[in-house]
Formats: structure tokens, C-alpha cells, sequence
């Protein structure tokens, strides 16, 4: 096992079999959200409360549940490389925070889009949207510090110490729902007992939820292709790799 | 003379700009700060609103606050401001060109960010133009204001909270006339009385500030 | 259903179209930039090769 | 006249005197030596030459003109470097060079700058950020500086700190060769340089007992 | 081990009290912040009675945050970090001893004076018992955590707001149970579930706090 | 078994190499040279034998033991000073010393300071704040410290920086006396130093053809 996991964590080793897993992941991604898109928007009945508007749900809260999941991926991998010395973990964690904003980033403007017709107003001072800000901004954090930090290890090393401190913000996103009374919809999908939302809803949700899924794990493969490319720059196979193209 | 302002202003942009988070990073704390405020008085929309003028302010005036050590002290440490004093020409024009990119930094994004932060924090749109022109005429005054302190202190070894205790209560006015200028605004009253004072201070603050400041480093930075 | 009530989505047009639009582009996005860091770094090794060689070449002619 | 004047200049820190009734003078072409044990007030003095401290009496004049009337020229045509190390780490070699030329007022090809970092042995680091650099080769940057600076008079504070056995070299060969194009030096340093063709020096501090230099030695000329 | 505990402890207090300015800063910082609010937003009593945890909270915060660089910078800058971590004791302990003597320093001053603040912004008698227990127990953990965000930037040119960037996120929790704390206090009700979740805080931020600041430490104090 | 033993370090800053295989051992009573141009990482590798630095790969073993593991004796029993001054300006003298001998936990008497202020050339000042003291005195006092700490293992970056000959002539006697009682010594510099008896040396970057020194010299022991 530690044997494999050594070998595979080889960033060369790394940069070949990822070449191949991409399309498996890529093709399925593309499957996936055209059936998704159009199970939501042209099956899936209008809700009897919200109309139309709630298809906005459809990107709303797949985006909010990744941009969660891409930070917990980010902080374990860079435990592992902070632990463990595996650079590879570390260029994950790198190359996972500029997705996981950008999922941040799309769950805040299209929760406060779909606010609008709900509550009539885009913003609300409440624990889980502003918990969710924070979570952005510790994106940004660690981006900021990834950037400003020259040294590679250091910078790896620091940046991936701020992940782990900030991951104690997660708890508080899911469950702020449940800790305050808030305007924000408590869990409606991820409940243990019967997920209380009409099947023709849960289906497509459910379709772009792994969507969204297998598109991050194609993205973070590029993602930390390049991060390979860039680091391994003064490695022979590297160049050798690169003078071929 | 004019090519050293350039010169300068261009050297300090291009050192802030090396570190992409720079640029960012003003207008981040800006929008922390004021976010911590709902947060912390978890209001009603109306008494958000009520809030906003006086806390976007504050917030501007906290973060130009917070940059200003960058003006002065780094220079001053590492002895590039003995250069510049003993440059060929008048410091004063140094000074402002130093005080100029501190506030294409600073002042501007703030300036330009606030319109969003108003509507976060549900600030009429009739309201907008009055909060966009009070920062903008104000926050240049807090930068050259800021200056004169930054270099009073500068030889001054963790000189932050004197720092702030020197230049906080210059600021106070800009603040009230600020603030003020977006409330009148939100409750559909003229706001130009309020501009204008601004105006007059930035006026002001552009012919006078640059000199004290020149004359405040050449007694400093001694050594 | 018509298409024109659809794209309308009872009335609430503004805010499902610019929601899917977002969604669109940091989608997109999420493709586009990482092919185009990619090209960077190619290029930029490229150019370490490069001047590697001008060097390596020099020292020999030294 | 001579290039340089001191005039009984007094200098003080906190209670202790340093010197007083120091004179002496410099002309075109000369190179002067300030001695001195540490703490003899070497770059005290120095300082109140550049002018970036007041003396606490008597006054420095160059070519005639007192200091604080002639700020402009004297700039002009003199450059400093004392015991900091004026680099930004942020900014690249090159762009170090260019920031420190541009308060001067000086505009300088890529060329240019590329020549005169191979002449301090940095070719190559061009693009090199200043806070990658080990602490000689920072004080190299500050050497192509002198020489790209075109300076009629040069105040160089202890210009062999860091330097390896070919810095100090270098450095010598550079006072050499700016004393034969008609240049001024005043420097100080604790190791021996070896300048033929003699230069003066001005002793501080009555310290200089321990100084055993192997130069031709001119008496300190005390009023 | 406690020795050098209580040893570090004592230089940074007799650093600090050297210079008296020092002591009475981040409370007149903290002051004339809280007082900026009122003038910003020139409210009824009521509004303000309203406003007051937040605004005082939330000053109490910046004003931790403004003086973290005290923590380790400069002793990073002039070589005294290298010189702790060269120490053969704990760094944990050592990081423990100045984060405590940063906390008497700024923290506790805090909370002395917050009761009067609370009068000021007529917060009626019966809630100052919980500001003043939200803030004793809320403020250490600014430092704590505070310190973390300090040693992962302390290696970065003008990391002020990057620092900002980094804790501020993480003092938000803090920032919403202690101000709730007050808010509930002033409507007559219970506070002691806030109370305990800022002591759990409290319990935890002790015993990880230090552990991950030393990580940090060793990490970016490399060079 | 040797005091300190170096296996086959590689150092890398940014994308050079600084040196690879590097192997050396130090034993009881020796003297250690680090030889090396500008920039060939002399203070890297001086970090590295610290802990301070974290090697590409390799080795630093304390009387066998990996450095990670023998952390707290090996701190314990060396000492080490670098380019910077570890000086607090706030603080007396004394108060420095002091300062910096409580970090290894080591208490002293005012008599044994003062005592060794006088070996250093400082007497009368141990009441001097440290940010009134020139470049040397500052150096000085470092050596104090050096004297005091009793340690086995010295590790001294460029000891003779900013010092006078008379200070040269004190760190030579001190290295000796060092050596005669067992103790053992890494150091580098740039100006030849006169220790009789000999000294080994390990060379850098292959740059040591600039240095001229007269000294017995071992070769590198590269593995
Ligand atoms: C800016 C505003 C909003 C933000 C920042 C936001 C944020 C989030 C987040 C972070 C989640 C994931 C929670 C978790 O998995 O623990 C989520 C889920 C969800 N949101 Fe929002 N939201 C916003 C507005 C809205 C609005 C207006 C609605 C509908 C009225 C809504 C409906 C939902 C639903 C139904 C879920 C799924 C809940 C579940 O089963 O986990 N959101 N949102
Ligand atoms: N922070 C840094 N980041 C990247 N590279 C660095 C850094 N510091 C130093 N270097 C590089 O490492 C090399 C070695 O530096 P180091 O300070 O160890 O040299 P040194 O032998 O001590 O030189 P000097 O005699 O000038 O003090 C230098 O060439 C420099 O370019
Ligand atoms: N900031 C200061 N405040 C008060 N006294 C100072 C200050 N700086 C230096 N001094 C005192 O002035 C004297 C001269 O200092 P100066 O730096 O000029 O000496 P120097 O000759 O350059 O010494 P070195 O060879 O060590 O660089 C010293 O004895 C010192 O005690
Ligand atoms: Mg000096
Ligand atoms: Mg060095």
C-alpha cells in the first residue's frame, strides 16, 4: 500500500497516468449535465411555492455543496503533504483553491439570485450566507498567502497550515442552518430520513450534483498537471517531455 | 522634475503590482470590515441601513489607515528614503508621487468597490452617487493626511498604534462630512454642501500636505 | 409549453437566465484557463531550454 | 575652492561628544579616508556631509556655498551609500539599479545597466528578485549604482561590508579609476585598502592608535 | 522550561513598558474607534444602545488585530526568531510566553476599559457583566489564533493586510458569539451557553494554537 | 565519533544549485572554515548546520544523532550568530545580553556582564540602548553574548563584520581560546583571519580560486 502510494505520488508517474484518466472523467461530465439540464429545465415540474425560480436551484446547490467539498479536499491534501512530505498532495491543495473560489463564488451569486424573488432582498446578513463569504475568503486567504510566499516548500508548507486551521469554518457552514434560525433553507436533500423534495427535483439535482462532481476531479487533473509541469521545470524528464511537443 | 514623479510613482505601482495579493488585498479588508458589522449587530434591513453610511466609512477609513505603513516605513528601512532625500529634486514632488500611488492602491479600489458594499447593506440607489463622490474626494485626503503622520512616525519602532492615535483624529472631519454627505443623500436631500467641504479639504490637504511631509522626513529620518 | 414561456420562466427570467449564465461561464472558465496556464508553463519551459542551450553553448565556447 | 568644506563642525549623540572643531576640506581628484574605532562617529559624519543630519554646530560647504543653499546641485552631483542596503526584494536586479538612478533622474539603457552589473560581477542576475540575493550581492547592486550614477563625488560608508576577496578588489580599482577622471571619494572602512598614489585621511575619536593602514597618511587638519 | 517561559515573558513586557507610548496605545486605538461610530452615524440612544456590542466587539477586534504585528515581526526582522528558535527549549512554551505578554498587553487593557465604553454607548448595567466576561474570554483567543496568521506571514514584505486576509475569517465565530453574548445580555436573558462555547474556544485555542504557530514558525522563519 | 558530521547535503535556492554532496565532519578543538565567493552559500549551509533551513536533501548529524531528533542538546551546546544584529534598540545592553542568554535558559550576574562587555570593548555602555550604538558596537555585543552562552559548538556567520581591527584581533583571541579549551568552531569570512595552530576549511561553489588566504588548508572531503 505505502509502496503504491509512494509510486503513484510521484509527480512523473503522476503526469503520465493522469493523461489518460482525464477523458474518463471529462465525457461522463458532459453527459451527465446535458441530461441533468434537461431533466431540470424542461421535466422537472414547477414548484408549487416558488414557480419557475426555483430551477435556479439546479446550479445553486451543487455549487454550494462543492465549493464545501473542494475545501475539505484541499485542507486533507495538504495535511498529507504537510505530514507526509508528498508533493504531489501539496499541488493538489494548490491547484483545488482557485476551483473551490470559483464554485464559492457562483453558490453566493446565484443563492442571492435566487434570494431575490424568494426573500426579496439579494443579501441577508445570516450565519450561512455570511459563513460563506468567509468560506470565499478563505480561499482567498490562501491563495494570497500561496502567492506571496516565494519559496515553493514554504510557501506549500504555510499555506497548507492556514487550510487546516480555516477547515474549522466548515462545520459551521453546514450546520449553521441547524445552530441559528436563519432564511436559508435547512437540509432538504442530504436528510437521513426521506430527502423531502418531489422526485422529479431530486433527480436532476442529483444528475448536475455529480456532474459538477466528475468536472472538478477532471479540472483539478489539468490543474495539477500543470503544477507538475511548472515545478518539475528543471527535471530532465520534463524537458525531455517538452521538447517532443 | 515631472519625469521623477513619474519615475517614482511608476517604481511604487510596479513594487505593489509584483505581488498580485497586494492589489487585492486593501479592497479585501475593506469588504472584512465591513461585513463584520451585520454580523456583529445582526440588524434589520432598516437599521442596516441605517448603519451603512457611518460603517462603510469607518471601514475606508480603517483600511487607507491600516496601508499606510507601506508609504514611508519600508523605504525607511531599508534606506531607500535616504535616497530619495538625496535626490535632485524638491522631495516634495517625491512625497506626492508616493502619496499618489498609495492612493491608486488604496483609496481607489475602495472607491470603486463601494457601490456593491452599498447594496449589500441596502443602501438606496438614489444613494450611490453621493457614498461613490464623498470617497472619492475624501479618500485622497486620508492619504495625504496619513502621510504626514507615516512620516512623523516612521523612526518610530512599532509605531502602528501611534501611528493611528496621530492621524485618527485628523480624520475625524472627513469621516463626519463623508458619512453625512450619504446619509442626506439617502433621505433624498442635496448632498453638494457636503461635497464641496470635501472638496476644499482635498484642495487643501494637496497644496499643504506634501510640504509638511517633506519638511516632517528631513527631521525624522536623521538617524 | 412554448418556447417563449420558457424562456420567460414565469416571470422570473432575470434570475434563472443569469444564474445558468454564471454558471456557464465559470464553467467555461474552469476549461479555459487551466488549457491556457498550460500553454504559459509549456512556453515558459520552452524558454528555459532555450537559454539553458545559449549558455551551456557559451561555456563550451569558453 | 575646494570641492568640499567642513567648517568646526560639532557633532553630539544623546550626552557624548563625538567631534568637535573638525575641518578639513577636499578638492577634485582627492580621495579621503574617515578613520576611526567603532563608535567614533564615522557614520555620523557622514551623514551630516550628504546633509540628511544637521550638525550640532559649524557647517559643510560645497564648492563655496553652504549646504542647505546648494541642496539641489550638490545632489546632483553626489552619491551616498551608507550601511543599508537600499534594495527592494520585490523588485529584480535591474529594476533595483533603475529605481535607485531614476531619483537622480537618470535615464539608462538596458544596455548600459547589463555592462556595469558584468563589471560587479552579477552578469546574469539581471532579472534575479533582490531578496534572492546573499548579502554580497546586494552590496554589489549598490556598486554598479555608484558607477552608472556618473557622481563627481562619492560618500561610501564602509563600501567592502560583504564583500568577497574580488568585491574588495573591484572596489578598489573603481576609487582608483574615478580619482583619475578628476572624482572625489570619502570613505571609511575597518580593512585596509590599497590605493596607490596616496590618499588622505581625517581621524575620529583619537581611536585611530589601532588603525595600522600601510597608506601615505596626511595629518588630520584640526583648527 | 518555566523559567524560560516567565524569562520571554518579561523581555516582551519590559520591551513594550519601555516605551510608555506603547502601553496605552491599542487602547486609545480601541476608544477612538469606538467612538468614530457614534460620530459616523450620529444615532438616537436607542439606535446606539443597539449598535453597542457590535461596534465595541468589533473594535476590540481590530484593535487586536492592528497590534498582532508586534507578536513576531520584528523579532523576525532583526534575527531574535532565529535566535528563539535556536533555543533548546520548547518553541511552543516560547510562543506561549509571547502570546501571553501580547495578551496583557493589548487584550486585557481591552477589557478593563470596555465597561466604561459600554456606558459611553448607554449598554444598560446589568449587560456589562457578560462584555466584560465575552471579552476576557474572546480576546486571548484573538491573540491565539492572531498568532498563527502572524508566523504564517511573517516572512512576507507588507504583510499587513494579508494577515487581515488570513484571521480575520478566522476571528468571525469569536466576533459573533461574544457580540451575541451582549445582545442577549441586554434583553435580559441567559448568557451562558455563549459563554461556554467562548471558554471551549478558549480551551481549544490554547492547547492548538501554540503547537501550530511553532509548525508555522519553523516553516516560514527558513529564509 | 565527531561532534558534527555533514552527509552529502544538496542545497537549492530557487532553481540553482548551491552545492550537492557536500560531506565534512567537525570533531572536539577544531576550527572550521567555510570558504566561498558572493552568493556560493556560505549562509544557507551555516542554516542549514542550524536547523534553521531545511536541506534538499542529506544530513547534519549532532554526535550521531540526526539533527530533527538531538534538537534540544544540540541547541543546548551551540550557538550561533548571523548577518543580522539580534539587537533590540529598546533594550540596554545588559538587557540584550540578558535577552539573548534567557533563551538557553542561562542566567548570569551583573558582574559577569559587565565583565565581558569589557572583553569586548564596551565598557561604560551596558546602560545604552541598543539603537543608540554604530554598526560595530552592535556587532560587540554579539560577541558578549558568544562569550557568555558557553557554548561547545560556535557557528559564526561573518563575525567580523562592521568591526574595527581591534575587534578583528578580539574575535582571532577569542576563536583560540575557544579551541584551547576543546571548543570547536564553524565560521565563515571575507577577510583572512590569523589563527595559528591552523585550520581546516571547506570551499564552495568552486569560487575559492578569488581566496588568497595564508592559512593551512585540508581539503574539502567531498564524498
Ligand atoms: C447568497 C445566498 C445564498 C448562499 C450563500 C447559499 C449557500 C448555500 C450553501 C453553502 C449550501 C450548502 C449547505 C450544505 O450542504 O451544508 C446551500 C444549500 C442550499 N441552498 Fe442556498 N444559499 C443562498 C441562497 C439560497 C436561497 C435563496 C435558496 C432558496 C430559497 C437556497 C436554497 C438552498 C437549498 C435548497 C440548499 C440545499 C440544502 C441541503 O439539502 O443541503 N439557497 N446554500
Ligand atoms: N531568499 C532567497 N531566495 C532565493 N534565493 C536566495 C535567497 N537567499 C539567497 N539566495 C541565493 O542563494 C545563493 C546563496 O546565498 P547565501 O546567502 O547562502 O550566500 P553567501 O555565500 O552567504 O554569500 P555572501 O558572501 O554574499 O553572504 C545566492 O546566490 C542567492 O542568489
Ligand atoms: N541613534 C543614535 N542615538 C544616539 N546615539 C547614537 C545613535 N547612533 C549612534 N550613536 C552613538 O554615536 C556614536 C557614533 O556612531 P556612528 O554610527 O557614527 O559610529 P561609526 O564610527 O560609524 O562606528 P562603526 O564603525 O561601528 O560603524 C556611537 O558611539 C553611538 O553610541
Ligand atoms: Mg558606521
Ligand atoms: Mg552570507
Amino acid at each position: 500500500m505505502w509502496h503504491w502510494i509512494q509510486r503513484f505520488s510521484s509527480p512523473k508517474h503522476f503526469y503520465v497516468i493522469s493523461a489518460k484518466l482525464i477523458p474518463w472523467f471529462a465525457v461522463p461530465t458532459a453527459l451527465l449535465m446535458i441530461v441533468g439540464l434537461y431533466q431540470g429545465l424542461f421535466v422537472a415540474p414547477p414548484d408549487y411555492q416558488q414557480g419557475e425560480s426555483y430551477r435556479i436551484m439546479f446550479v445553486h446547490v451543487p455549487a454550494a455543496w462543492m465549493s464545501l467539498f473542494i475545501y475539505v479536499v484541499m485542507a486533507v491534501s495538504a495535511g498529507i503533504g504537510l505530514i507526509w512530505q508528498i508533493k504531489l498532495a501539496d499541488m493538489v491543495a494548490v491547484a483545488s483553491a482557485p476551483i473551490g473560489a470559483s464554485f464559492t463564488f457562483l453558490a453566493l451569486v446565484t443563492g442571492s439570485l435566487w434570494g431575490k424573488p424568494m426573500w426579496g432582498t439579494y443579501w441577508v446578513w445570516d450565519a450561512r450566507l455570511t459563513s460563506e463569504l468567509i468560506l470565499l475568503f478563505l480561499y482567498f486567504g490562501y491563495m494570497a498567502l500561496q502567492s506571496a510566499i516565494e519559496d515553493q516548500r514554504t510557501a506549500d508548507k504555510a499555506s497548507g497550515l492556514l487550510a487546516i486551521v480555516g477547515v474549522v469554518n466548515i462545520p459551521i457552514i453546514h450546520y449553521s442552518v441547524v445552530w441559528w434560525n436563519t432564511l436559508h433553507q435547512g437540509a432538504t436533500v442530504t436528510k437521513f430520513a426521506k430527502p423531502s423534495i418531489d422526485i422529479h427535483m431530486l433527480i436532476p439535482l442529483l444528475l448536475m450534483a455529480l456532474a459538477f462532481q466528475l468536472f472538478y476531479f477532471a479540472v483539478i487533473l489539468v490543474r495539477t498537471r500543470n503544477e507538475v509541469l511548472y515545478r518539475e521545470r528543471n527535471r530532465r524528464w520534463v524537458r525531455e517531455l517538452i521538447e517532443q511537443l | 522634475m515631472l519625469t521623477a514623479f513619474y519615475h517614482l510613482l511608476l517604481r511604487d505601482l510596479r513594487l505593489a503590482l509584483r505581488s498580485p495579493h497586494e492589489l487585492a488585498n486593501p479592497l479585501i479588508f475593506f469588504v472584512l470590515v465591513v461585513s463584520l458589522f451585520p454580523l456583529a449587530v445582526s440588524p434589520t434591513p432598516d437599521a442596516l441601513r441605517q448603519m451603512a453610511p457611518g460603517v462603510i466609512w469607518v471601514s475606508a477609513l480603517l483600511s487607507v489607515l491600516l496601508s499606510l505603513d507601506r508609504l514611508f516605513k519600508q523605504d525607511y528601512e531599508d534606506g531607500s528614503l535616504d535616497q530619495l532625500m538625496l535626490s535632485p529634486n524638491p522631495l516634495m514632488i517625491l512625497v506626492l508621487a508616493k502619496v499618489f500611488a498609495h492612493w491608486l492602491l488604496t483609496g481607489l479600489p475602495l472607491v470603486l468597490i463601494a457601490p456593491l458594499l452599498g447594496l449589500f447593506m441596502s443602501v438606496p440607489n438614489h444613494a450611490l452617487p453621493a457614498l461613490i463622490f464623498s470617497l472619492l474626494l475624501g479618500t485622497p485626503v486620508l492619504s495625504l493626511i496619513g502621510a504626514i503622520g507615516v512620516s512623523l512616525t516612521v523612526a518610530v519602532n512599532r509605531g502602528g498604534v501611534l501611528l493611528s492615535l496621530i492621524v485618527l483624529p485628523l480624520y475625524i472631519p472627513i469621516l463626519i462630512f463623508g458619512a453625512n454627505a450619504v446619509d442626506v443623500a439617502m433621505d433624498g436631500m442635496r448632498v453638494s454642501g457636503q461635497l464641496l467641504f470635501l472638496g476644499a479639504v482635498l484642495a487643501l490637504a494637496l497644496s499643504l500636505a506634501p510640504l509638511a511631509t517633506a519638511v516632517a522626513l528631513r527631521i525624522t529620518a536623521a538617524r | 409549453m412554448n418556447w417563449s414561456e420558457f424562456f420567460a420562466m414565469g416571470g422570473y427570467a432575470v434570475y434563472v437566465w443569469s444564474s445558468y449564465a454564471l454558471a456557464f461561464v465559470v464553467i467555461v472558465g474552469n476549461v479555459v484557463l487551466p488549457l491556457m496556464q498550460r500553454k504559459k508553463v509549456i512556453a515558459r519551459i520552452k524558454r528555459a531550454i532555450r537559454r539553458d542551450a545559449i549558455l551551456h553553448d557559451n561555456s563550451i565556447a569558453r | 575652492m575646494p570641492l568640499l568644506e567642513v567648517k568646526s563642525l560639532e557633532c553630539r549623540r544623546d550626552d557624548r561628544l563625538l567631534f568637535e572643531d573638525l575641518c578639513f576640506s577636499l578638492s577634485d581628484g582627492e580621495v579621503l579616508q574617515i578613520e576611526g574605532a567603532n563608535g567614533s562617529g564615522k557614520t555620523s559624519l557622514l551623514r551630516i556631509l550628504c546633509g540628511l543630519r544637521q550638525a550640532e554646530s559649524g557647517d559643510v560647504c560645497w564648492q563655496g556655498q553652504r549646504l542647505q543653499e546648494a541642496r539641489e546641485d550638490y545632489y546632483a552631483r553626489m552619491v551616498y551609500i551608507g550601511h543599508l542596503p537600499c534594495i527592494k526584494g520585490d523588485l529584480s536586479v535591474a529594476e533595483n539599479i533603475r529605481a535607485l538612478l531614476d531619483t537622480r533622474s537618470q535615464a539608462v539603457s538596458v544596455d548600459v545597466i547589463e555592462q556595469s552589473l558584468a563589471r560587479v560581477g552579477l552578469n546574469g542576475f539581471d532579472d534575479v528578485p533582490g531578496k534572492a540575493l546573499s548579502s554580497g550581492q546586494r552590496r554589489r547592486i549598490l556598486l554598479a549604482f555608484i558607477l552608472l550614477a556618473k557622481a563627481k563625488l562619492w560618500i561610501l560608508d564602509e563600501p567592502l561590508t560583504a564583500l568577497d576577496v574580488s568585491g574588495v578588489a573591484l572596489v578598489e580599482a573603481m576609487i582608483l579609476q574615478h580619482r583619475a577622471t578628476g572624482g572625489s571619494v570619502i570613505f571609511t572602512t575597518h580593512h585596509g585598502m590599497a590605493l596607490d598614489g596616496g590618499m588622505r585621511s581625517v581621524a575620529l575619536g583619537g581611536a585611530s592608535a589601532h588603525k595600522q593602514t600601510s597608506q601615505t597618511r596626511s595629518t588630520t587638519e584640526l583648527c
